[in-house]
């Protein structure tokens, strides 16, 4: 069933086709005797969001879809299948094709066990309010991604986004400081923000592990200042700004600030353009002689 | 905040800044006794989680001393941890720290006056800050 | 508070004994409030022991309730709070809460002869079982222990051997998985021995614990050799954390392995999914 | 059950306020600033807010809070002294509880009432006073018609609020409720007729049609079924669907010490969880994803009904919501019955 | 293993400690410490008395642990440690706190805090003694060989050094001859010897050592392992050669930069550079006529900002032979600076006026240029001092260029796993305390791959880099502090992080049994800094001696454990 797409008239030809031809693709993909599945989205159930779908045979591939809705991450579930034989199918758009570069160069999945179909996205939705989400904002696309195939010329759309309130370096100290005692009031820590990024994928995570006994799981705000600060610096420099963390919190934790304010901070300081961008290495996983050195003498 | 005494843990990295804080020893350089020195191997085996479990479970500021860039034994430990240094320490004022209350500093094993000088300026600021505002006391009671 | 659900009581060390390289004997004295209480149990019961500050773990209990005096655990050092118990000194008091699980059906086994599998520290369970047997020797028929470890150092109490040994109607098999210097006895594993003996079921029940591949082939070499499901009982290892039942940790099926088990028949194991 | 009156909304917070004094009450207010409530306690002066939105968390929270002490211990040479922790101070009253959660806590006594009883749970339970809000449907996901929940007078109530036009008929029916009936008569009024008769009359509205049932051949058929494969393959296992459960009720045992002393404490867990069965020797016999989130389903659906002889599930569909990729309990069991037309393609 | 017994000795040594310090009263906190069975304190903890007791105590309780609280580790923490090994402790199951240059000799005149803090010193010491696991020190043989890649001087200096100290050395030379640039070089200063005699004795020090084996036109492309044991893959013109070797020196020199289209070279006939005059000096050509060097081409600018340090000399040097040989004709160098350093460069620097070459300054900013189009003709000069421009006759004009990096370069470097800087050159493990060493152990460098360099500095850096190399492969064994890196591969991810910023390439990515992808750390190669443990997310990477677990409890045991001044509650 098609979906009543928010996005202007002429755009909206334009993705069904592209809807159209992923099914193609995916199918054909299917044929293949060495294809596992092919990920895709599919619609929720109350049909006002899309979800991963894993479409396992030519008849399933027809019910992916692509529309403005398509928010997860697909790239997010090949570290779980990096032992699976045989070949998987994944769409990406820009943003997942950048997470996906990072999961290719972590070995947590290898490129030649993956058919890659890149989708020109033209910016996604937020199924409550209607608008451009706030995470295309941080919309940029991997410079040179060798696609298997794609719907359309890969480029960053020219999209004018902007971000989503508040600004934490706008803030004072103390309202920083006020604003993120009453977000993680609401955290539960169900850590489902760590189990849904691509970027999470150690066997086993520092908060699971017992011995150092790094997370005091009492619930308390100091437990949940360190969570959320250990969990943002994890994915310094490997975080491509999709926000879906923040989708995920059923507390509607605002997240993504966190890392947004950690992407900001190492374009500014070290003008790191962003994960996944090139084959540049990341940024923690190297260094410059020429880093600024605002600790010197401790004039700070 | 007069009668404070915060609580203060230093990474001294084995090579330079420890051998620094001999030398402010031996040269009998007094300081405030507010601090605890941790030996590592180089400054960067210092792990940032470290640094946050330290900052959350109820200590009052953590200072990182290494060599000064270029003279690591390791030849590029302290360039990482300038690196790291600089990105946590923009999230730690990002999630409401006091912007002095995680330093890092370069100490090399012949300054010994440079040593003293940066710790007791490093403890007054901290004092000047007051505790952390996520110390945790001690025997907390149930959350519910 | 009944000090069953949350809040333990108090275990003294009076002894440790070295058992092996890895385990320790802790004999422990029960207090309530300062003051020694009686602790009575079944064989085959085990308690959450727990080191303050550090962990709760589940310890079967080795002792024998017809024997008076204190309480005996076996504990293998495995994980965070074994480790801590081993740094243990006598005098020191740990936690305790028990006695817990449902222990061996002793009446149905009366008036039948008993084949004690055993394997490592699997025989911690059994031993309590073993001497209830032999302390009400004529309420039970023949006895015979199959008893096996990787290496002669790593024979659990080795010093009740020979009394087992010495008692009515009793044998008692000993193996070592690979020959070793000084070992004159037989070499082999626990299941190879098993099926060498071939005691037929008749009027018999086998009692098995060990590690669970060892418990795999001892399980088929029993039902080759005849044994009813009704007449092999044996005692699972599960991760519990409270105890009673509650927690879901220890949820197999509709079965929770700390209140409906740890003992179990294999006919009951049947019943629930293979996920143990 | 006996009618006691009628009570004008605009009166609601007055009297709640009156309640604090003596008791702690706690209710259903405003969180943050996108329309989410939560049970907390009242203050004098907060808003109540009735309507559609149901508390993400739900009323097990309040007696099985997600973090609670156990007890505390203190070290001196080698003597230990264990002092339990006290659960509640104050007898409470809980305001607008909706008729699922009220049903999930029947389910959850079955389990940490029977014995060896859970004191903490215990006294909070008795201790505590439910004022129910018959509940027209809250939202499309709630569908506790079909599992054989009455959302307008829930069993395990003291009191029921039924609204009627700008105000509410309360009944009590426990002893409890009456008790807390004769604090409320002061904002209470002589029902009207009409308003008595919209009272008895008040429907629910939530869907009857999410079947739960077992797939052919029972559920041990489809244990081994490659269906479990779809169903766990978009899940991520985060386990917000135990958190939001109302009828979840797993926990985990941690330790804390600092200096001689320290404390023991239960949080909640998730059978979703990685390590929920990990033992410390590093077997684990549930290792596979697949096989957790088979788990949860057969403990809802088939463990729990065989010990207590009803499902685990009170049809508030708060798993539905709150999961990133909207899979609710009915999904799967639709998914598992159906099995069959997909794998054999 | 487990059954951790820790035993304390506080020192009072003499009254350095113990003046500022309540050392019993330390004492006595320590003995309750978790896991402590035995704590006293002694005059002086480093005194054969002082370390008697410690074995004593040892053996008599039965202890594990070893805890000292003295001074600085930096002095006697060899001593302590050979000291517990004698009573069969493991030598890594000791701890040392530092109680007199970190706590009393900068508290002196506050006891109580001394004191305090002294405990607290202890307490984490302590703590981290009780995570402490026997560690064993890693050794591994060296083969008595060493691979010199680069036959020119730097290269033949190295292994004939070596040779003659009796190892086997295996040179390669990518060309058909050794020599390097030295081959084309005419007359040498100082003396105007003549290039070809310096060459003579050096490679006769090589040809006629059997200890070398040669391989000219050849190449390394392959090579693996780490000090003491490297396997290194030459292509020769007969095929493929492997060979084992302990030590690698790279002398593989470097190139004269040709900057095509600067002043027209290439596209004007007549504009050469030096290299290009000494071959013409050596054929003995006269017909050169007046002829303009054009000094600093293609160096100190934007692309390449270092100074060639030998061009000035060499400039100096042709221009005066080019005077010698024919007085009347006009010889003229242009420079921006003359870098003619030391006597020798300046006497020839004086010598070359004598001889009537003129030398006339530029600035970078109003640069020379050549005069013709295919035939160059003269050179247009603008005179800072006159402020005019004027043009030189030139029938011939000779650009000074720098050594520049050999474009191979990179890929050795890639292959050695050494670092280069960004113009290319080696980059050395320190300028001044180890120019000839790599930070990679057994991988050396000498003459102009790491930066320019003239023949005598070749000469002595290759003789340098020799006697480095000879070091360990006399010593036949290299041991290693046992605080390494260690993965535990069930916690591994693969993700490389570790790899990406180890300093010694000490880290592979390797495959377990199952075909993932895990790191594994070589433990000779570890030089134990721990930056991988810090960079590893999940803490798969430990370093052996400073674990996350004993750090993060000595950090959990400072913040929670309360103060240790008051009663402790």
């Amino acid at each position: 069933m098609f979906h009543a797409i928010r996005t202007p008239g002429r755009m909206r030809d334009q993705l069904k086709d592209m809807q159209t031809r992923l099914r193609e693709i995916a199918a054909a993909f299917l044929e293949r005797p060495d294809a596992l599945f092919f990920i895709g989205w599919e619609m929720t159930p109350d049909e006002k969001e899309t979800r991963p779908f894993f479409a396992r045979n030519p008849r399933q591939a027809q019910r992916l879809v692509w529309n403005d809705l398509c928010h997860p991450n697909p790239a997010s579930y090949l570290p779980r299948l990096r032992d699976r034989e045989g070949m998987i199918g994944v769409a990406v758009k820009g943003c997942d094709a950048r997470a996906l570069r990072e999961l290719i160069r972590a070995n947590q999945i290898e490129r030649k066990n993956l058919f890659v179909l890149g989708i020109p996205c033209t910016g996604l939705v937020d199924p409550n309010t209607g608008a451009i989400a706030s995470r295309c904002a941080e919309c940029q696309y991997p410079v040179d991604f060798d696609y298997d195939e794609t719907l359309g010329p890969m480029e960053t759309p020219a999209l004018t986004v902007e971000r989503s309130a508040p600004d934490l370096d706008a803030m004072s100290l103390q309202q920083r400081r006020a604003f993120w005692k009453q977000e993680l009031d609401k955290c539960i820590r169900c850590d489902a923000c760590r189990k849904i990024c691509y970027g999470c994928y150690c066997p086993e995570c520092i908060f699971e592990m017992s011995d150092p006994k790094w997370a005091t799981n009492r619930g308390d705000l100091a437990d949940k200042i360190f969570y959320h600060a250990v969990r943002a610096y994890h994915l310094a420099g490997r975080c491509v700004g999709c926000d879906e963390c923040a989708r995920a919190c059923p507390m509607g934790v605002r997240l993504d600030l966190l890392n947004r304010s950690l992407r900001d901070h190492a374009k500014e300081m070290f003008s790191f353009d962003g994960a996944g961008i090139t084959d540049e290495k990341p940024l923690l996983r190297t260094f410059s002689t020429e880093d600024p050195d605002p600790f010197f003498g401790g004039d700070e | 905040m007069s009668d404070f005494e915060p609580k203060i843990l230093i990474f001294a990295c084995n090579w330079c800044s420890y051998a620094g804080a001999d030398m402010a020893g031996v040269s009998r350089y007094q300081m405030p006794p507010n601090c605890r020195i941790i030996r590592v191997m180089c400054s960067a085996r210092v792990r940032p989680e470290q640094v946050i479990s330290a900052l959350t479970q109820g200590l009052d500021a953590v200072l990182v001393l290494g060599c000064h860039p270029g003279d690591c034994h390791y030849t590029e430990g302290n360039y990482l941890t300038r690196r790291r240094g600089i990105m946590l320490k923009n999230l730690l004022e990002t999630m409401g720290f006091e912007k002095n209350r995680f330093q890092v500093n370069w100490v090399s094993a012949a300054e010994g006056a440079r040593f003293a000088q940066v710790v007791s300026e490093f403890v007054e600021e901290i004092k000047a800050l007051g505790p952390s505002h996520v110390s945790r006391d001690k025997d907390t009671g149930t959350h519910a | 508070m009944n000090e069953l659900m949350m809040i333990p009581l108090i275990a003294r060390i009076r002894s440790i004994r070295e058992v092996t390289f890895d385990t320790l004997m802790f004999e422990v004295a029960i207090e309530k409030d300062g003051k020694e209480v009686p602790f009575s149990y079944l064989p085959g019961q085990f308690a959450e022991l727990s080191v303050f500050g550090v962990g709760e773990s589940p310890i079967s209990i080795t002792s024998t309730c017809t024997r008076p005096g204190l309480v005996e655990f076996a504990v293998r050092e495995v994980g965070l709070v074994t480790e801590a118990m081993h740094n243990m000194r006598p005098g020191d008091n740990m936690g305790i809460r028990g006695p817990l699980g449902n222990g061996f059906p002793v009446d149905e086994m009366k008036g039948k002869d008993i084949l004690f599998i055993a394997g490592g520290i699997g025989l911690a369970p059994l031993r309590g079982l073993i001497n209830y047997v032999l302390d009400n020797r004529s309420d039970f028929g023949a006895v015979d222990i199959i008893y096996g470890a990787r290496a002669p150092n790593l024979l659990c109490f080795d010093w009740e051997f020979d009394t087992w040994k010495a008692a009515p109607d009793t044998r008692v098999h000993l193996t070592i998985d690979a020959p070793a210097a000084g070992w004159n006895g037989s070499v082999g594993f626990v299941p190879a021995i098993v099926k060498e003996l071939a005691l037929p079921p008749g009027n018999r029940l086998a009692v098995a614990c060990g590690p669970p591949i060892m418990i795999k082939y001892v399980l088929e070499d029993l039902a080759a050799a005849g044994y009813r499901d009704e007449d092999v009982i044996t005692t699972l290892e599960m991760k519990m954390k409270c105890g009673v039942g509650k927690c879901g940790r220890c949820n197999i099926g509709a079965k929770y392995i700390c209140v409906d088990g740890p003992v179990f028949r294999l006919s009951e194991l049947k019943t629930i999914p293979s996920e143990y | 059950m006996t009618v006691i009156g009628y009570m004008k909304r605009s009166a609601l917070e007055g009297v709640l306020g009156d309640i604090s004094d003596k008791l702690e009450v706690i209710a259903p207010l405003p969180s943050g600033d996108k329309g989410a409530v939560e049970l907390r306690r009242f203050e004098k002066g907060a808003q109540v807010s009735i309507g559609p939105v149901k508390p993400m968390l739900p009323l097990k929270t309040i007696f099985l809070p997600p973090v609670e002490q156990i007890f505390r211990f203190s070290k001196s040479e080698n003597e230990t002294t264990v002092t339990a922790s006290t659960p509640i101070t104050r007898d409470r009253v809980v305001f607008g509880a909706l008729g699922c959660d009220i049903a999930a806590l029947a389910l959850i006594d079955e389990v940490f009432l029977r014995e060896p009883v859970d004191e903490a749970y215990r006294e909070r339970r008795t201790r505590t006073t439910i004022v129910a809000l018959a509940c027209e449907g809250q939202g499309p996901e709630c569908f506790c018609a079909s599992v054989g929940i009455d959302p307008v007078r829930p069993g395990g109530a003291d009191v029921v609020m039924i609204p009627v036009k700008d105000g509410f008929i309360v009944e009590t029916i426990t002893k409890k409720g009456e008790q807390l009936g004769t604090m409320l008569q002061g904002a209470l009024r002589d029902p009207t007729g009409p308003q008595k008769k919209t009272a008895r009359s008040f429907t629910s509205t939530s869907r009857s049609d999410v079947d739960l049932s077992a797939p052919a051949g029972g559920w041990s058929a489809v244990w081994e079924s490659e269906a479990w494969e779809d169903a766990s393959a978009r899940c991520i296992g985060c386990g917000i669907c135990t958190v939001v459960c109302p009828t979840c009720h797993c926990f985990d045992v941690h330790d804390e010490r600092h200096g001689n002393g320290g404390e023991r404490f239960r949080k909640w867990d998730s059978c979703m969880a990685v390590n929920f069965t990990m033992m410390a020797h590093g077997e684990n016999p549930r290792p596979q994803h697949r096989a957790r989130v088979r788990q949860r389903y057969m403990h809802k659906l088939v463990y729990f009904p065989e010990n207590h002889g009803a499902v685990a599930c009170v049809g508030c569909g708060r798993c539905a919501v709150a999961c990133p990729n909207r899979t609710g309990i009915g999904e799967v069991a639709d998914r598992m019955r159906e099995r069959e037309e997909d794998s054999n393609e | 293993m487990s059954r951790v017994k820790v035993g304390v000795f506080v020192c009072h040594c003499g009254s350095n400690i113990g003046g500022t310090v309540d050392v019993p009263d330390v004492v006595e906190y320590a003995k309750d410490l978790p896991l402590v069975h035995y704590s006293e304190d002694n005059l002086y903890t480093c005194s054969d008395a002082g370390l008697t007791a410690i074995k004593e105590k040892i053996k008599e309780h039965g202890l594990n642990r070893v805890v000292v609280a003295s001074c600085t580790p930096r002095t006697h923490e060899e001593l302590f440690r050979r000291t517990c090994e004698e009573a069969g402790v493991n030598r890594y199951l000791f701890e040392f706190v530092n109680l007199r240059e970190h706590c009393s000799w900068i508290h002196m005149n506050q006891p109580q805090e001394a004191t305090c803090k002294a405990k607290e010193l202890v307490r984490l010491g302590a703590a981290k003694a009780a995570r402490l696991r026997p560690l064993e020190i890693a050794r591994a043989q060296i083969k008595p060989a060493c691979l010199v890649i680069g036959g020119g001087v730097a290269g033949l200096s190295a292994a004939g050094s070596l040779a003659q100290q009796g190892f086997e050395v295996h040179l390669v030379e990518r060309n058909d001859r050794l020599g390097g640039l030295t081959v084309d070089l005419w007359k040498l200063l100082p003396g105007d010897r003549p290039a070809s005699e310096l060459l003579h004795t050096l490679t006769a020090r090589v040809t006629k050592n059997d200890n070398v084996t040669l391989y000219l036109s050849s190449e390394l492309n392959e090579i693996t392992g780490f000090i003491g044991s490297f396997k290194a893959t030459l292509s020769t013109p007969s095929g493929k050669k492997d060979i084992e070797i302990g030590t690698v020196i790279v002398a593989t020199g470097a190139v004269e930069l040709e900057p095509l289209g600067l002043y027209n070279l290439g596209k004007t006939e007549g504009v050469i550079t030096q290299m290009g005059l000494e071959k013409m000096l050596s054929d003995g050509r006269k017909d050169l006529g007046d002829v303009v060097f054009i000094n600093c081409a293609g160096a100190r600018g934007p692309d390449r900002e270092y100074c060639g340090r030998l061009c000035c000399a060499v400039s100096i040097k042709n221009a005066r032979y080019l005077k010698e040989a024919d007085p009347d004709a006009r010889v003229t160098v242009l420079q921006r600076d003359v870098m003619a350093f030391g006597t020798e460069f300046e006497t020839e620097y004086r010598k070359a006026m004598c001889a009537g070459v003129r030398f006339i300054r530029f600035s970078p900013d109003r640069p020379p240029t050549t005069i013709g189009n295919d035939k160059v003709t003269g050179v247009r000069i603008y005179n800072q001092l006159t402020g005019e421009e004027s043009d030189l006759s030139a029938n011939t004009v000779v650009l000074t260029t720098p050594l520049a990096a050999d474009s191979g370069a990179s890929d050795l470097a890639q292959m050695l796993k050494v670092p280069v800087d960004k113009d290319g050159f080696f980059l050395e493990a320190h300028l001044k305390l180890r120019p000839v060493e790599f930070a990679t152990d057994g991988v050396f460098i000498a003459g102009a791959a790491r930066f320019p360099a003239d023949i005598g500095e070749a000469v002595a850096q290759g003789t340098a880099a020799a006697a480095k190399a000879a070091a360990p492969m006399f010593a036949g064994e290299v041991s290693v502090e046992a605080t390494t890196a260690l993965t535990n591969p069930r916690l591994c991810s693969g993700c490389a992080t570790c790899e990406a910023v180890c300093p010694f390439g000490a880290i592979e990515i390797t495959q377990d049994r199952h075909g993932r992808p895990v790191s594994e750390v070589n433990a000779v190669m570890c030089k134990g800094c721990g930056a991988c443990a810090a960079a590893c997310p999940c803490g798969a990477i430990q370093q052996l001696g400073f674990t996350d677990s004993q750090i993060f409890e000595m950090v959990r045991s400072l913040a929670r454990d309360g103060d240790p001044s008051g009663s402790e509650g």
